[in-house]
């Protein structure tokens, strides 16, 4: 068993060819996967913070309101 | 119903090439640039690759050709930069003339400026570099097919990044996909030409080319101007 | 509101507003304006008149709104020839002289029966000035040459954004009278200012701009 | 009349209601496209026998093959939406143009380098100048004239109007850049190489590969959700629903 799968990575001697490119394929689709998901989690924690600081300016004025715009 | 003399469509073509060239030789200095880098860069060539004339001769073609489009390149971005600066662009747009006609009169006004140059010290540009006489006449009908293409072509891009701060290295990377039909193309008549083949069909391409974006760029221009300056 | 039942407004508004990144720009404005009307748009830095202005002249698209010209929805190619507009940046090339400037300017719009460059030249006080490079000229006076325009170009609607500024008294005094002239021949005009202007030919239409 | 049709389409277009519909079927489609992508692996890797002439080096086209489709499939939607996003002016529209573009080209830059994988093994060099290549190079350009002219406006929605133009220009200019490659190529003899041959495939490797095909597609749809979310949530922070997104969020 462990035979045959250290053939199945050798590849027949072509591993070097074959599995660089199922390496980049991954890399690439999981880097594609990732950034909106780090995107979203960034903008909306700068939503809150810009949420929190227009908070604090309107009851530092007294008004109550939300989104005066 | 307003005391209205209407200028016909002749008149107002006439008016926007003839403002464009009086600009253009107001400032003839910025004319010259291009010409120049030309000549640089294919003054390098030799002290690159060596003076060996038969190695030179092989290149000569397609090296004055990359030049050239280098060249014109280079001189894009300024196609409507200052208009847009001054605010011409706007009250263009709102005449009542067809802007895209307008627009096509820019651009042959800036190939006559830009292009026409470089079309003239081709053939200077050719000798340095050895290229075969014979080939000469063909060089220069395949710039003077390719060179308004490129301006055709590359006024639509122009007009894309209209809205855009900086766009020099943006516009070569936009400009290379859409060149690289009209580069082989020129390339291959030229090289059929030195070869002593027929070099008729890759002309007869970019002729073809030509007509059809005489005809599409300029609306593409007036489409993307109105999208790109749409804030 | 109150629509004029006798006939369309040459230029109309309902419920118009813009948002910019979602940031509201101005909030939804509705008006009129008929021919011999001037309305003045008032509103301090950065309450949406430039943006208002580019809407009105076709350039820009209002994202919520409508807007109707002669009755009919505005588009671009349908108010053109008829609006002259008159933004910050003036449309001047600094290479040229004011007549060069001009002629380019009436070879592309036609111009006014019984008008003449060097006598708009003059009206706007820069005779003597015609063959100068517009490169040379003080602010004032590029704008002089841009008001020498609104002389020559028929039009039944000017926009003029922020005519005042970079004017003198005189200046000031020039704008006041080309545009009651204007108003006085059936004209139309949309003029934004940041400040307080007083205008001789009655008390115009205001709307306010708040941010 | 099916006029229920553009009522659900228009529905589907406010950014609030496609928000939440992307968010609801995202989870399936990446793992529809994690348990296809597996089963066409085993399928590609271990079943499949190696082939009589390349031996194991063909198992790249698993992967270089539904990456080289899914090139011009999303340059194909990208420019169905910008089509719309110029003519409707549609928000949501916009937004997909603009969030397919880093996905195509993602896979097209995989096309470019497994492609290249297997020619350094196959004939013996990293690249060629044949058109399919160069047309996939000037793919890869165009996504990222894409993407760079959409990131050069300040205001996004502007951007993405204009970038959507040059992907429609772009649409006209690869048949183009293919058709001269191509006569460039017999001008210089130049041998054109094909990875898939004319021959007929096995179905055991057919079946692999369609199934990779699926996988690709589901996984296409599954990023594309995504970035659109990323992107509506950026594009309406104004709004009140994503500052509910923002705050249900924390107290999670």
């Amino acid at each position: 068993m462990s035979g045959s799968l250290q053939s199945f990575f050798a590849m027949g001697g072509y591993a070097a060819y074959v599995w660089p490119a199922y390496g980049v394929f991954f890399t690439v689709l999981l880097i594609d996967w990732l950034a909106p998901q780090f995107r979203r989690r960034r903008l909306l924690r700068d939503l809150r913070g810009r949420m929190a600081r227009q908070n604090a300016r309107n009851e530092r004025t007294g008004r109550k309101s939300t989104a005066s715009t | 119903m307003t005391d209205t003399r209407r200028p016909g469509l002749g008149h107002a073509c006439m008016a926007v090439l003839r403002r464009d060239l009086t600009l253009a030789w107001r400032q003839r200095g910025d004319m010259v640039l291009p010409v120049l880098y030309a000549l640089i860069v294919t003054s390098l060539f030799p002290f690159a690759l060596g003076p060996e004339e038969a190695l030179l001769r092989r290149i000569a073609a397609g090296a004055v050709l990359v030049t050239v489009l280098l060249a014109m390149l280079l001189a894009l971005d300024a196609m409507f930069r200052s208009d847009i600066e001054d605010g011409s662009l706007e009250q263009l747009m709102l005449a009542p003339q067809p802007l895209a006609l307008m627009l096509g009169m820019k651009i042959l006004a800036h190939w006559l400026a830009t292009a026409v140059p470089l079309i003239v010290i081709a053939p200077l540009l050719a000798g340095m570099l050895h290229l075969p006489p014979p080939v000469i006449p063909v060089l220069l009908l395949a710039l003077l097919l390719a060179t308004p293409l490129l301006s055709l072509l590359g006024g639509v891009l122009v007009a894309l990044t209209a809205g855009t701060r900086r766009s020099g290295m943006l516009l070569a990377l936009m400009l290379l996909p859409l060149c690289v039909p009209v580069v082989i193309f020129a390339a291959g008549a030229l090289a059929a030409a030195q070869e002593g083949l027929p070099w008729i069909a890759p002309i007869a391409w970019l002729g073809a080319a030509l007509v059809l974006a005489v005809v599409l760029a300029p609306l593409a221009c007036a489409a993307a101007l109105r999208i790109a300056l749409d804030s | 509101m109150s629509a004029s039942p006798s006939a369309t407004p040459l230029l109309e508004a309902r419920a118009l507003s813009f948002h910019r990144q979602d940031e509201p720009v101005f909030g939804p404005l509705d008006f009129c304006l008929d021919a011999g009307e001037l309305t003045l748009i008032e509103g301090d830095n950065g309450s949406g008149k430039t943006t208002l202005m580019r809407i009105l002249t076709g350039l820009l698209h209002p994202e919520e709104g409508e807007l109707f010209w002669r009755g009919q929805p505005l588009t671009w190619d349908r108010c053109s020839g008829e609006v002259v507009f008159l933004g910050h940046q003036l449309g001047l090339k600094a290479e040229l002289s004011p007549r060069e400037n001009l002629r380019f300017a009436i070879g592309l719009h036609g111009h006014r029966e019984h008008s003449h460059i060097d006598d708009a030249l003059a009206r706007v006080g820069l005779a003597g000035y015609e063959e100068e490079p517009v490169r040379k000229l003080s602010a004032g006076q590029k704008k002089r040459v841009a008001l020498a325009r609104l002389l020559l170009i028929p039009a039944a609607l000017w926009l003029l954004d922020e005519p005042y500024a970079n004017l003198d008294r005189t200046g000031i005094e020039l704008v006041n009278g080309l545009l009651e002239a204007h108003i006085a021949h059936g004209g139309a005009a949309l003029v934004t200012s940041h400040g307080a202007v007083q205008f001789h030919g009655g008390e115009p239409q205001r709307i306010r701009l708040h941010d | 009349m099916a006029n229920w049709i553009p009522l659900w389409l228009h529905k589907l277009s406010s950014p609030p209601v496609f928000y939440r519909f992307a968010g609801t079927l995202r989870p399936w489609a990446i793992a529809l496209a994690l348990v296809l992508g597996i089963v066409a692996m085993y399928g590609g890797l271990v079943l499949a026998p190696p082939d009589y002439q390349q031996g194991n080096d063909y198992r790249i086209i698993f992967i270089h093959v539904p990456s080289a489709w899914m090139s011009l499939f999303i340059y194909a939607v990208m420019g169905i939406a910008a089509f719309i996003a110029l003519v409707w002016r549609i928000k949501l529209a916009e937004v997909v143009a603009m969030a397919s573009a880093p996905i195509g080209a993602a896979f097209t830059f995989i096309t470019l380098v497994t492609g290249s994988l297997w020619g350094a093994r196959m004939w013996g060099t990293w690249w060629t100048w044949d058109a399919r290549l160069t047309s996939e190079l000037v793919l890869l350009f165009l996504y990222l004239g894409v993407i760079a002219l959409y990131h050069s406006f300040e205001d996004r929605r502007q951007g993405a109007r204009t970038a959507g133009f040059l992907a429609l220009i772009g649409v006209v200019n690869v048949p183009i850049v293919h058709f001269s490659v191509n006569w460039w190529n017999t001008l210089h003899q130049g041998s054109t190489i094909r990875l898939l041959g004319p021959s007929t495939i096995a179905s055991s490797m057919l079946w692999p590969l369609l199934t990779m095909m699926a996988a690709t597609k589901f996984y296409y749809f599954a990023s594309l959700f995504g970035r659109v979310r990323a992107d509506l949530l950026a594009l309406e922070s104004g709004k009140d629903w994503v500052r509910q997104i923002a705050e249900n969020e924390v107290r999670r």
